[in-house]
Order: structure tokens, then C-alpha cells, then sequence
């Protein structure tokens, strides 16, 4: 089948290697010149049961010959290992009636009536499936290594199925072993090419995309390896974390390279402490970043409001989860936006950033620290699970070393619907000296004070420092430009989202143009103050619903609708507001489009 | 810039002075404000260079009394934010101040991983042995009995010892001295200074206020002096009735003995300059860094 | 001067007694029969150095023969003790033409400059006032006592000022100081004797209210201690708290007399560890509260997700102060809404109701047990410094001893503008049984949970725990009943606020039908969930503003603003919102009235 | 109710499980579950009288698998929440789990304070010297030198001892023993139940998936068993190679020693059962508090 687009998903107990499997695969797609996307799909336990639900543990791939910005809605392809597991992903309903499911019936010995039970879910469901067996051969080497290298013999079949170079995909598999015993490492290969020889001959799907050629260079990451690389580039010297899903792989990622860079990763007891840390870095003049998640938000929250009192900047990267509480540590969710806004006590006043895909995420450290230093504020940069954790092919970022952080370049700003400050920035504290300079010695604190920095607690001093501190979030307002739009300035419909939703954005309106629906989408990177001229915009359009993966129903506005509706009026309503723990989906978002449209 | 040297200035005390304090008068923080401004000119170090760190308390207000650099954080907070200081700088002077509310009750996670990192800071925790600032309630090291709003008939679990417990975390230097031994205090503190890592001062400091009877700065009959040539001398000229005990503070178990004992002591309990320093190791591996190479090396296609 | 209302204010260094003297003056007052509201000013030091504006110290009172609901804009008199003071008081511009000010010279010969300079700006300011000196014979008395015993001086002199009953205020002072020496009584009874001696002959300003005689019992307390009564009555039987100005006065009134009650007071190490505890103990079937200010709702916000989450109530009274960060401490503010409402990471939902008065303050707890164990949701009690400090003769509430919650009083629930539940509360878990019951056992978390409690990370699970999360929260909001409207149901202007904006709404709109402007106002005491049908109450009304002490402007709304915008779309702006750390004042709110309709 | 005494039910094993766990195969939560599941049963505990409240980590899981009530709370916070729930109801039994990094990390403070409260429960801190849920970071107990995502040149602080830790801060029962010593891991649950007051139970858990070398579970050869009538008896069947050391639990100063030897010891360091216990002072008072007064008697005008 020659398609332009196609998903696939790999499906396996936790353990067996899916992720890596789907990681080889996908990087032989992207040096092909495919565009993919890939999403893994994590438990949030370490290795549970085998053959439970809980163990499901796979990846979704994209790939295409068009960039793509998102998961996508539904997979034409899933290869899964046993009956659990596809029992369990059908309830995601990620399926359509082209979708083709091949199960391995390796288990069903195990579990006939289970086998029985899920064929009979997906006739049903009117999906078609192969259930295969898995030769002898696999089995038997499987057996030598342990059990293990299943997920070899199925990209083995992968590789069949979707035409990839056999070749460079062994010698791939081959390099990819390193530190197993040689003896191991042909095992591998063995089981690798038997999976290509069954599907070459026993299974009879295939789907092939056209490459693309291009030059360009292309590299290859997910948002926190790209935040990570962001902080290098953008000239943080200081990372202060506490290990928390999905935040983790940024100090990860540093540990490994940031001294090289100078840079010093801290792994702090607490993420208060964390935060505390940042904070005395930056007063001290060297930018600082942590990266958290939801519960560590919440816990940062009274050092946040000190950097805003004391007009220390301070940037925070919080990887959205499912929540509330604990609750679903690898899924994704948006629900942190208004923590993020309001969740310190009394008045506040921070920039919030969102990231919309892998680049802004390399981009957003450099952003944050413009706006950070020059406002002097606590700058927090929302990612969220899907995005953290989701690789992507792009053009290799240009480097910008950043110093000074005047020299940041218009284009990065731009990629933020931002204007470089013109004017003055006004602050609460006359002098804003660093440790060092001489004869600008001062304190700052908490409490009130007056424009000397001096603790002050008459009414004039309080409502001045008010002012200022909205003052300069004011100036940042006005140098907004207006957010993203895809399709027309005005239509019947108007989508809205902010970070993870672009892509979905975007992909839900070319589909609607070519169904010819008057439907446009509108995308905020900055969520935190909101650009001039929103109402106007919306006003142009009969409806105006947001799309957020939060929850939001008749009587509750969805966290981005309420911001809209309280800065413009407009009734924003809350589209599509389902906090599944699953990324948005075009689909979804065309079915309530076609609801509210008709 | 010229290339000569230039004559270094002569910092005078008033050189630190900043803002009047707002303490109640009698207060032990006034002598402690003093006696910390004199070690800072005793060591010439450049106001520019020093930055005080606190947290909330009648004490945390310390650093607004210093023309440095400082920081009046959050409640408990002070030595996170003083590593931050510390780690991006490892060029300046950083001293804590920290009540003992503030580091023994909410901050005490921090004391814990503080003293256990062992990085580069003079932590002086002043003990009123009660919450000042927010009008007297007991604090972990208020005397057993002692009544106060929050525990109305007599505060009644028993005292933490400040030191013993520095002692048990592994402090590399823990010292105790009284707000009104000037003398003591100021050599102390250079002591203190003078050590790389943590240090943890521990002061006896009078809160005529809300609890008088914690420290009987009249007497010095109930106290003893830690003496020793690598620790500090025993303050005769305000504490001349106090005993004279010899201890080596490389001592660590003499050190949780005296910590414990009645009558209490002063001075150095215990040092050891050649424990790891979390910031070094931090700042070394830094400095030994590799030049950069390619960012996007590992991820290229 | 026969009034109906008068305000007076004592003010002197911190340390001088002011308070006290201020509070025995207004003990007869009520004794008497009038109505009396006191609010004393505190210093944020504990005895900061006096002869500073730093050291300012003392009590506003306002009396009068009819019910007062708040402090009121400006003071008839003011008797202060030295020149600072007074010029630091004028900064809060609390006077009109007709004040007078009783200034005690005795400091002039300290600093003749700054007197004169005072009284140029009394001059120039056209306001009246006395300088006096007190007669030696108070001066030699005041040296026995080592410079004390001012505050009675000046008890005296209001005693005469205020033509109230000098026998009896004697006999209160003489029973006053029982902790003192026999000889030192008698010295502060002298000098109380020579202050009203010197006031009758020296000073030539009188005031008198007709004292109504009213014979219901009457009782005389703050909105702290008011709370702490109203837990014991309402049969919470733990508290767990951690010291914070202005709510530390919660712990230490039920610190006293809670065990006789059966209840314990526990000192936390920390904001987040009393919060776990109130948790805990709730979870066990105790019903417990906490009560903080703003860093310590910051510190707890992630243990008020866990309770929302794995459905455990919690009583959390919040007592806002001056904002950011550690802010204005003795200052009062209404800038924690948000922090209240969104604080958590997630989805949150909870009860947030607030106080208007001291007799709120009383019957807040019940309320929160009933919502809390009804709903097994966090329910935070909104007061603040204002009210928390204030005094105020009430009548004495009726004692309930509530155990079994829905054992609540109808006339409670009314109180806060709410029917009880008819319905059954959906829960996320099925299961809420309490320790000891057998063969019930169960696990709370904050992951997500199936109905039957189990850990599931699925998006059926997670979709259900939020729908039912929130339903919960709508069968809250179906309960309430219309908010209280103070004027007609239609009119040019609606002014809106919550919690202690009540007495001030109250007493404004008196004065607009007294000047017969079409002003109404509108009052909330649960301010989440917001009731139905506020958009048609509101579009009744051409303008509608609200009046909070937090900061809005034209970019940004003030918090209550905000809420009413995005539950309604009506154009909410923040009318009053002037965050200066002083209650709202009337007289602000009228000339903001006579701009608006002008 | 009648009122005759019901003949005791007898709990059997099965009585004390629930869900089935979710951790990798081979980890020592597994036996930790298990001998708790024991101890419960050994003591004939009614799980409708059991509370088990945990941290967030792989061994915050525990509560779920018994079949008693639980709190599952948030990271770090399992001490104050399980005070909450002994000074509601001290009929209850209260087990606290908690991780190396659960308790001395982020929960440090709660675990000073829980220690000095000594209140009633039973604390048991899972020691695989590594943040296992989230994948393997270093851990304050973590080996020096080992490996990890957040310290990849090998973690280079000193890894805190928290025996000694436990002591200095005035522990009033503290032991450890290891997952795999079935035996001696009962017994010690047995002492440590039967301690009226804070029991802080250290437990030696296997990570065979991010530290196994953190605990050689084979070998028996590097530690000792410390011994006495007050204490807990060596683990001869699973412990062989064990040596064997005298040790009185009474003595404190000995128990710091051998918290700090090499080899390491298993067994009860220290015991005393008169130290004071927060929740049992605050419930006196409440019982001992005289009737219900007026409660407005002191308003009133
Ligand atoms: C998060 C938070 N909790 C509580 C407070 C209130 N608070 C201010 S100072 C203080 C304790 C002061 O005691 P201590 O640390 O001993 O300092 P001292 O005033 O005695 O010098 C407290 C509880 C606060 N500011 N912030
Ligand atoms: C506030 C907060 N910070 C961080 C986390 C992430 N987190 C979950 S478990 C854990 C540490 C687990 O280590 P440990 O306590 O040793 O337990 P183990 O998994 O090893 O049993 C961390 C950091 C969290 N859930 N909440
Ligand atoms: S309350 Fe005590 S510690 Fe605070 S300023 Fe007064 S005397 Fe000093
Ligand atoms: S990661 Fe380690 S501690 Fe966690 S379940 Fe696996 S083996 Fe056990
Ligand atoms: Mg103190
Ligand atoms: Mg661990």
C-alpha cells in the first residue's frame, strides 16, 4: 500500500524491548528522508508483571513524506505480542476500520479463552487482524538468549512489512548490541533476520512511503533531550533538579554533558531546595533552570513567589502528567497551566512559555532567559509528557552560544510571537547590581519594600511595588504579537490551543480545508501574559472552542478557555477537553468539529 | 584596567554598616549583628564579595544590617538558596543566618543535606530556644517546662541538642559560642571562616523578650570553654567563671560526649578540613570539562 | 458632639499598651450597650525601636447605637503619642476636615523640627488638632513605673472624652493588673484618675452615643478566636498547625482549652507536615483542621491535591495577609483566591468558602465539616488580617456540639446561602470506609484509581475520576442559593466583593439610598463553586464592579473580577482593587461610585 | 452488641493480602511484603485495626498490597500523615513505609521530627540505596562511585548512614536487618511492633534491577549479626557466614560504634522504652482535660 502517512504501533510487555526496536526502526526511516514522529508509551512502574495490562509498553511511530507535528489519531498498523495487551489498547480506541492488528498467538496455549475473547472483540469491532505464530527458529534462538530478542524478530517483520532497507537495518541491529557478548550480538541479528524472512513470506501487509531526499542536516531527539541542549545553548550555567517523571531526562541529559560545557548539574534533596537554588544562582548572576512535574510544582511554589517579590529570574520547566496528585506519572496531560499562573499566594506575576514541538523546546531556555532577565521574574516553560518523551526528526537548530543575552537573536523571538523590548524595563528595586559590583551592595527579601530596596510596609510602598511588577508584565503584553493562525482570519469556527495542541492545530485544519469547512485554529506559545487584541480576533469567528488535553465541562471552563473568556469575554467554549492521559487527536477534534459545525 | 596592583582598601566597620535593626532592645541579635560585622573587617573581606543568606525570624532580618549582598529568603529555606550563591560563585563570602526555629523545625531537611554537602559557608544558627518573630511559640530546642502559647502548660517534649545532632549529620565543623561572649564570638566565627566547607556555629542568643530565662548571659558559672591550640580560647574577660576544658576537636567522639554534658560548653567540638566539599567537587568537575564538543553530535542523522 | 457613630484611634509606640488600653476602653463601651468593632494595628516587628514610623502601634474603634459591619473610612479622633506616628498615619489618609487630632507634645523638646513640621502638615491638610502636655503629676508616676503606664493616661482622658462611666472603667482598670505588685495597681489607677482629670479640664472635645440598652447576651471576640470556638462547637477534634502571623492566634486559643474538649493541638515541624497530619487524622475519621497564611498555603498545596484526589477531607482556614511572598505580614489582603482555587497541579476541586464577620468565623467550621465529609473534599476557609484581628461584640452564637454532620442546622447552612444535599454524593471510590471497619479495608492514593480504589493508569479510569471529581463539586454548586444582595434587584451599578467586603458593601449601599444613587451590591460567602444564574443576575445591572483589597487594572483583572468574568461574560470590572494592606473603606468605594455614574 | 467476649478469629495469611504487585521480579519488596504479611498475622492483627502508610517510590506500593487500610501519600510525606493518624486513633496500628530517598531526601525533616516525636509506629525505611521508580538516581545512600543517570562519573558523595543518622537524632528503637533474612527480618518486625514509640526499622532491600550491587544477598561473610536477650537473634539459616557480636541495645555509645563499623552489623542497636511519646502525652491531656467548660465564658460581656 503506497501511502503518504501511515502509523504503526509495537506493543510488548514491559521489559522486552519495544521502545528500542521502534527507536531502531525509526531512525532508519528518518535517514531514509522519511519525517517520523514516534511516542512511547511508558507504565509507570518499573518492570510489572508480564502479561497484566499494567505491562503494556510500546511505541507509536509516525512517519510520512510531509512534515508532521503530531501522534496522529488512530494507527494503521499495530504489532503486538499477546492477547492482554491489545485488549487493553483497544479501550484507547485509537483504531479505525482500516486498522490492521497482528497478534502474536504465541501465548494463546496459555490463554485460549483470553485469545478467544479478544478475536471476538475485534470481529465485533469489525477490524481486521492476522494472528500469527512465530517459527520455530525464533523460538528456539529466543531460548539461547534467555527468553529475550523478540522484539528483534519483530522488527524483522517491520522491516518487511514496510519496505525498509534490510541491509542498512542488520547492520544497524549488528552496531546496536555493543556490550552483549559477540555469540549474543549474532543471536540478535539471527532473530532479526529470521522476523524478516517470516513476514517476507507469511505476512501479507506491506506499506511503503516515498522517500523524500534531502540534504539539509537533520538531527534527532525528543523535547527533553532538546530542552537540555536549549539550557547549553542558551547559556545556563546552573541546573538544580530533583529527579521526578517526566522531567527527569533533562538532568539526565545535563549530567552527562553539562560540566563540559561549564555547567553544574545539582541534584537537590527536595525540589523546594532545588528551587531555593536557582534562585541564589541567579541573583548571583549566573542564569539558572530546574525542571520539574506537577507535585514538584506545587512544592516550588513559595520560592517562585520570592523570585517574583525579589525580582530574581528563574526558570522552571514543568513537564505536565497526568494528574491530579500522583496520578498517572507517563501520561500526558494539560492541567498545570493555572498552578502555574496562580498557585503561589497573593499577586503574581510570571511569564509562562509553552512549547509546542522539539524545536521550541531547544528555543524556549533561550526565550525564558530574555524575558527572565530583562523583566527580572520567574520564568516557567510548560512541556508535557507527550512532548517530553516524543522523538522527532528536525533540521539541525542553529547554535547560538548565548552570553549576553541581548544578542539573542530576533529570529528565536519571533519563533515566539515576540518583540525585543524597546523601552526601559521599570523595576521595584533601583538597583538590580549582582554580588561583585562594589558600591551597589544590597538585599533583597520577601517582604515590602520601597524603591531603595528597604523593608517598607506603608500602603504606598505596597501598592507601588503592585504596580511595577504589573507594570512590567504589561510591557511584555504589548510586545506580543499576535499568535499563530492557521486558515482564515474569520470563519465559523475557530479552534484554540496552546503548546503540545499546534500540531494537532494545524494537521485538524488542513484536513478542514480540504473538506472544505470554515474552521481555523488558532495556537498561543506564550500563555502567560496574553497578547493585546484577543478580543477582536476571536470576535471574528461564530464560535470559538479550545481544544486542551484538561478537563472542562458545562459548568466548568477548560483551563485555557476560562483565561480566554475572562481577558476577552468571548464565550470560549471548552471543545475538547478530555484529560485521557492521551494526546489530542485530529480525529476527535473533526468529530466535534463536525457536531458543532452541523 | 591597569595592570598594577592596587593598594588594597582598608574596609572600616562602618564600611558594613546598612539600615537600622528594628530588634527589641536587649535583644542578643544586636551583639551578634556587631560581633559578625567586626570578624567581616578583622578579615578585610570586600562588602562586594559577601553575601548573607537568611531565612524569616527576628534573626533572618540580619542581613538587611550588612552593606554586602544578601538574601532574606523564605522560612527554612536559607541554605538552598546559599548553595545556589555558592555553587554560582564560588568567588564570594557566604554566611547563613538562621534561627532555630527556622533551621531546626521547618528548615531541617536542608540542615541535614546542608551540613551532609559540606560546602563552603559560615551557618550561624542563633538559638533563642523559641519562635521570636511570631511571638513566642516553642521551638525544637525550647526548655522542657518552659510555657509558651502553642504548648500553654510547659513546652513538653525534650530539647533538641543543635549540636549533637550536627555532630550526627557529619558536620565538618561544629562549634557552639554565646551572643554576649564578644571576644568568643568574633573568634569563632573566624575560626569558622577559616574552614572549607560547612560551618556550623551554633549561638546562644538572649531573646529578652520572649524567653529571658533560656541563657543566663549574667553568669558564667553554668558554662564551660572547649580549649584547644586549633580551636578556640576561652572568653575570660566576660566569661570568667566558667570552666576550662581541653578537647582536640579532631575528636569526634569526645566531641558528641561534650555536646551532651551539663554544664554545657562552648567552643569548638569538632573539625575536620579534609572532608569533601559537595561545591568543589561540583566546580572541579566543571573547570576539568572537556573543551565543548559538537551539542548535537550524539543526536546528528 | 452627640453621634451615632464615631471612630477614634489610639495611637503609640509598639510596647506602650495601646492595644490594651484600647481594648478596656471598648469593653465598657459594649458593656454599656453600644456596638463596638476594633481593629488594632500591629507592627510587623515585635518591638521595633520607638520614635519610628516602624513602631506605629494601636487600635482603631469604631462605636456606635446601631449594628456596624466594618471599621469605617477615617477617624473622628485620634490620640496620638508623638509627632512620627501621626506623620506616618496620615500617609494612609484616613482623616476628613473634621477630624481631630489629640497630639501629646511631650516630645517636642526631643525634636521641636519635626513637631513643627507636623503641624505645618495638619495645617495645610485644614485638619484640627490639639497639642497637649501631659501635667507632671502623670510624668512622676509614669517614672515610678519606669516610663509605663502612659496608655492609662491616656485611657483616662478618653474616658472623659468619650463621657463614659469613670467608676467602672476605674474598677475594670484595678482589676486589670492583678499580675502585678499591689503598689503598681495603684500607680496605674492614679495615672488612669489623671488622665480623665486632666481630659475634664484640659481638653475641649467631647463626644457621646446614646447607649441603646439591649439585654441579650453578648459576647466579645475576635475572627481567630471566633474560628477556634467554632471548630470546638462544630466537633473538630484535631488541630495541626505550624506558627504564622496573622493565624498562629487559631493555635494558640485552642491550644488552651481544646483538650478539655477532647481535642488535641499539635505543633507541626512544618506547613506540609501539619497538613499531612490534618489528613491522616481525617482519613481516620477524626475531623481536623489546619490553619495557616499565605507561605504556608503555598507549602501545602501538594498535600490538599492528595486529599482532593484520594477523596480524604480537610479543613484548611487560610488567613490572608499583605502579599507577595512574605509581604506585608500585619497587613490584610484579599490576594489568595487563586491561590485557593488553583494552587495544586491538575484538576482541582474544592470547597472555598469565606468569612465576612465574626460570627462567621464561628460557624465557617461547620460548614466546612459538612461540605468536607459530604463532598470528601479539602475545604479552605478564606478569612483575613482584618478580620482575624478584629474585635467585635456579637450575640452570643447558639452552641450546637455538632458529632454526626448532618445533625447541622439549618440556619448554619443558611448563613453561608446554601440547602443541604438531597441527593447522594457520587465517589470516585466506591468504598470510604474508616479504620476499624471490618472486611472494608481499602487503600487511598493519589494515582488514579478504578472505582474500586485499584491503581489504574487507563483513560477510562482517569476520565471517570474527573467527571466524578467535579460532579461532585456541581451538586455543590446546584445547592447554593442566590448570594446576598444588598438594594434592588436592577440598578445602574452593581458592586460586588467577598468575605470582609460585606460590612463595607453594606454600609455603601446605605449611603447610596440615603443619596438615592441606583447602586446595588452583591455579596459572596462561598466563593467556589460560584452559584447558577449569576449571568442573569448580573446582566440586570448596567455596570458592575467589585471591590477587593487585591491588585487589577485595565490589563488585568482583579481576582474576583476574573472569576465572575469567565463563570458569566459579564463585563466584571475590578472597581476597587487596591491592594494597600488597610480594609476596604466606604468613602474610597463612594467616590469610585460617583466617578462610575457620573 | 452481646457481652461475651467473641472468640478471637483467627487471621490466617491470606487475610493480609490484596492486590498483586507491580514490581520487577527478584526486588526485595516482595519479601518485605511477605514478612510484614507474617508479622501481621504472628501478632494476629485485625486489618480492619491496621493502617500501612507509605511514600511515593516502588516501596510506597506496599499499603496497596495489604489488605488492611492504607494511605498511599505523596513523596516524602509518609511520617506526618501517619501522625495524623495515630493521634486520632490510637487503637490503630500504624506501619510506615518509606524509601532511602522517600525518607532521606525529601522526607529528611518529617524524619527528624517523627524520630524526635516518638510517636507509636512502626517505621521501616526500604534501603536499595537508589531512587528505584524513577529510575535509578542517586540516592543519599547510594555507593560511592556508582553510576547513576543524574551522577554518571559515579556518585561522589559520601552515602549518609542512616543508622547513625537515626541515632544521633535520639532514636528510641533502632534496628536493621535485610529483605532476604526471613527470619531475622520477622523478629525484628516483632521487636519493633512490640516497642512503644517511634520504631525506626532499617531494611537492607534488594534492587536487582538498578543497584545489585548495592546488597550481596548471596554472601553472608560481610556483616555481623549484633546479639542479646533484648534484641533480636541471629538469622543462622539464612545468615551462615554471619559473625555473631554481643551487643546490649541499652547502650548508646555502642550502638554508635557499631552503626559505623565494618563489617556492617544487623540486629537492634538501640532500644529504650521510656523515652517520652509525643502522641501519648497529647492524648493524656486530652483525657485528663477537666469537663467541658462554657465555651464562652471568658467573652462574655
Ligand atoms: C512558610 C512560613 N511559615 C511560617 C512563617 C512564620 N514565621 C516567621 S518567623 C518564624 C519562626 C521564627 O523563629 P526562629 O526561626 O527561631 O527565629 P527568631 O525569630 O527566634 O530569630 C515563623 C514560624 C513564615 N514566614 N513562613
Ligand atoms: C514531590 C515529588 N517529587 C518527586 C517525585 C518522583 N519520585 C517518585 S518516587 C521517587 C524516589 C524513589 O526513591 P526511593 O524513595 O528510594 O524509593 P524506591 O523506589 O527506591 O523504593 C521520586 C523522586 C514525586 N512523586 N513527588
Ligand atoms: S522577640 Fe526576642 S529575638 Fe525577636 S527581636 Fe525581640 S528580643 Fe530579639
Ligand atoms: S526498580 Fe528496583 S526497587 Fe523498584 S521494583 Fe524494580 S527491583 Fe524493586
Ligand atoms: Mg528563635
Ligand atoms: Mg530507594
Amino acid at each position: 500500500m503506497e501511502k503518504k502517512d501511515i502509523r504503526l504501533e509495537l506493543l510488548m510487555d514491559a521489559g522486552n524491548g519495544a521502545q528500542s526496536a521502534a527507536s531502531m526502526l525509526i531512525n532508519e526511516f528518518a535517514k531514509e528522508g522519511k519525517y517520523v514522529f514516534i511516542e512511547p508509551m511508558i507504565p509507570a512502574e518499573i518492570s510489572p508483571p508480564k502479561r497484566t495490562p499494567h505491562s503494556m509498553s510500546g511505541a507509536i511511530v509516525r512517519t510520512s513524506n510531509f512534515e508532521i507535528s503530531c501522534i496522529g489519531s488512530s494507527s494503521d498498523l499495530m504489532l503486538v505480542e499477546h492477547e492482554i495487551l491489545i485488549d487493553r489498547r483497544l479501550n484507547d480506541k485509537e483504531y479505525t476500520k482500516d486498522t490492521i492488528i497482528l497478534l502474536d498467538a504465541g501465548d494463546e496455549r496459555r490463554n485460549k479463552d483470553g485469545y478467544q475473547a479478544v478475536y471476538n472483540r475485534m470481529d465485533k469491532l469489525g477490524l481486521t487482524y492476522v494472528a500469527f505464530n512465530l517459527p520455530d527458529v525464533c523460538k528456539s534462538i529466543m531460548l539461547q538468549l534467555k527468553g529475550r530478542g523478540k522484539n528483534m524478530v519483530y522488527l524483522g517483520m517491520l522491516t518487511a512489512i514496510f519496505n525498509s532497507n534490510y541491509d542498512k537495518m542488520y547492520h544497524f541491529v549488528k552496531t546496536s548490541y555493543k556490550k552483549l557478548s559477540p555469540e549474543k550480538q549474532d543471536l540478535n541479528c539471527e532473530l532479526y533476520k529470521e522476523g524478516y524472512k517470516f513476514a517476507q513470506s507469511e505476512i501479507d501487509v506491506r506499506y511503503s512511503i516515498e522517500s523524500k531526499r534531502d540534504d539539509s542536516k537533520k538531527v534527532f531527539m525528543d523535547g527533553n533531550m532538546a530542552i537540555s541542549f536549549g539550557a547549553i545553548d542558551s547559556g545556563i550555567k546552573l541546573f538544580a533538579g530533583y529527579p521526578i517523571t517526566p522531567a527527569s531526562s533533562i538532568m539526565h541529559e545535563l549530567a552527562k554533558i553539562f560540566p563540559s560545557y561549564g555547567g553544574i548539574v545539582h541534584q537537590a534533596e527536595d525540589e523546594i531546595s532545588a528551587m531555593g537554588t536557582v534562585v541564589g544562582s541567579y541573583f548571583s548572576g549566573v542564569p539558572a533552570m530546574t525542571a520539574t512535574s506537577g507535585p514538584g510544582l506545587s512544592l516550588k511554589q513559595e520560592i517562585i513567589g520570592l523570585a517574583m517579590a525579589s525580582e530574581i529570574p528563574a526558570i522552571i520547566v514543568n513537564v505536565q502528567r497526568g494528574g491530579p496528585s500522583t496520578g498517572l506519572p507517563t501520561k500526558t496531560e494539560q492541567s498545570d497551566l493555572q498552578a502555574c499562573l496562580y498557585g503561589c499566594h497573593g499577586d503574581n506575576t510570571k511569564v509562562i512559555l509553552s512549547v509546542a514541538d522539539v524545536e521550541d523546546c531547544f528555543y524556549a531556555p533561550h526565550v525564558a532567559r530574555y524575558l527572565g532577565e530583562k523583566l527580572r521574574v520567574p520564568v516557567i516553560i510548560l512541556s508535557d509528557y507527550a512532548t517530553s518523551v516524543s522523538f522527532k526528526v528536525i533540521g539541525e537548530p542553529t547554535q547560538n552560544k548565548l552570553e549576553n543575552i541581548d544578542d539573542i537573536n530576533d529570529d528565536i523571538l519571533e519563533r515566539f510571537f515576540l518583540t525585543r523590548f524597546k523601552e526601559e524595563i521599570p523595576m521595584v528595586k533601583n538597583n538590580q547590581s549582582i554580588p561583585g559590583e562594589q558600591g551597589k551592595e544590597r538585599r533583597v527579601t520577601g517582604l515590602s519594600t520601597d524603591g531603595d530596596g528597604r523593608v517598607d510596609f506603608s500602603s504606598d510602598a505596597a501598592i507601588d511595588a503592585h504596580n511595577i511588577r504589573n507594570q512590567k508584565m504589561h510591557i511584555l503584553k504589548e510586545s506580543l504579537q499576535k499568535p499563530e493562525i492557521f486558515g482564515q482570519e474569520e470563519a465559523d469556527l475557530l479552534i484554540v490551543g496552546w503548546g503540545s495542541a499546534r500540531g494537532v492545530i494545524k494537521e485538524t485544519i488542513d484536513k478542514c480545508k480540504e473538506n472544505k469547512l470554515s474552521v481555523s485554529g488558532l495556537h498561543f506559545k506564550i500563555v502567560n501574559p496574553l497578547p493585546l487584541g484577543l478580543k477582536e480576533l476571536l470576535s471574528k469567528f461564530k464560535r470559538v472552542m479550545t481544544v486542551e488535553v484538561a478537563y472542562g465541562d458545562r459548568y466548568k471552563s477548560a483551563p485555557f478557555a476560562r483565561e480566554l473568556r475572562n481577558e476577552t469575554l468571548v464565550d470560549v467554549e471548552s471543545g475538547v477537553c478530555e484529560p485521557s492521559g492521551r494526546p489530542l487527536k485530529p480525529d476527535v477534534i473533526m468529530t466535534k468539529i463536525r457536531e458543532v459545525l452541523s | 584596567m591597569s595592570s598594577e596592583k592596587a593598594v588594597p582598601k582598608k574596609f572600616s566597620i562602618k564600611d558594613y554598616k546598612a539600615d537600622s535593626p528594628r530588634w527589641c532592645s536587649g535583644c542578643g541579635d544586636f551583639s551578634v549583628l556587631v560581633g559578625m560585622r567586626k570578624h567581616m573587617m578583622d578579615a578585610q573581606l570586600d562588602p562586594a564579595n559577601v553575601v548573607h543568606v537568611s531565612g524569616i525570624g527576628c534573626s533572618g532580618r540580619l542581613p538587611h544590617y550588612f552593606n554586602t549582598y544578601g538574601i532574606h529568603g523564605v522560612h527554612g529555606r536559607a541554605i538552598p538558596i546559599a548553595l545556589g550563591v555558592v555553587l554560582a560563585r564560588p568567588d564570594l563570602n557566604v554566611f547563613i543566618e538562621s534561627g532555630d526555629g527556622d533551621a531546626l523545625s521547618i528548615g531541617g531537611n536542608h540542615l541535614i543535606h546542608g551540613i551532609n554537602k559540606n560546602f563552603n559557608c559560615v551557618f550561624v544558627l542563633l538559638d533563642n530556644q523559641i519562635y521570636g518573630l511570631t511571638k513566642s511559640q516553642s521551638s525544637p530546642t525550647t526548655q522542657t517546662g518552659f510555657r509558651t502559647p502553642s504548648q500553654p502548660e510547659g513546652t513538653f517534649m525534650d530539647p533538641i541538642n543543635p549540636i549533637q545532632v550536627a555532630l550526627g549529620l557529619g558536620g565538618s565543623f561544629v562549634a557552639s559560642t554565646a551572643d554576649w561572649l564578644s571576644g568568643h564570638f568574633l573568634e569563632t566565627m573566624n575560626a569558622a571562616a577559616a574552614h572549607p566547607g560547612f560551618s556550623f556555629v551554633h549561638v546562644a542568643q538572649r531573646c529578652p523578650k520572649y524567653n529571658p530565662e533560656a541563657w543566663d548571659y549574667k553568669s558564667s558559672s553554668w558554662y564551660s570553654f572547649l580549649n584547644h591550640e586549633n580551636g578556640v580560647a576561652p572568653d575570660q574577660k566576660f566569661g570568667p567563671d566558667a570552666t576550662i576544658v581541653d578537647h582536640d576537636p579532631s575528636d569526634r567522639s569526645k566531641a558528641f560526649e561534650y555536646a551532651q554534658r551539663v554544664p554545657r560548653c562552648f567552643g569548638v567540638f569538632y573539625k575536620d578540613d579534609t572532608t569533601t566539599c559537595y561545591a568543589k567537587v561540583l566546580q572541579d568537575k566543571k573547570n576539568k570539562g572537556e573543551q565543548p564538543t559538537d551539542l548535537f553530535a550524539k543526536v546528528r542523522l
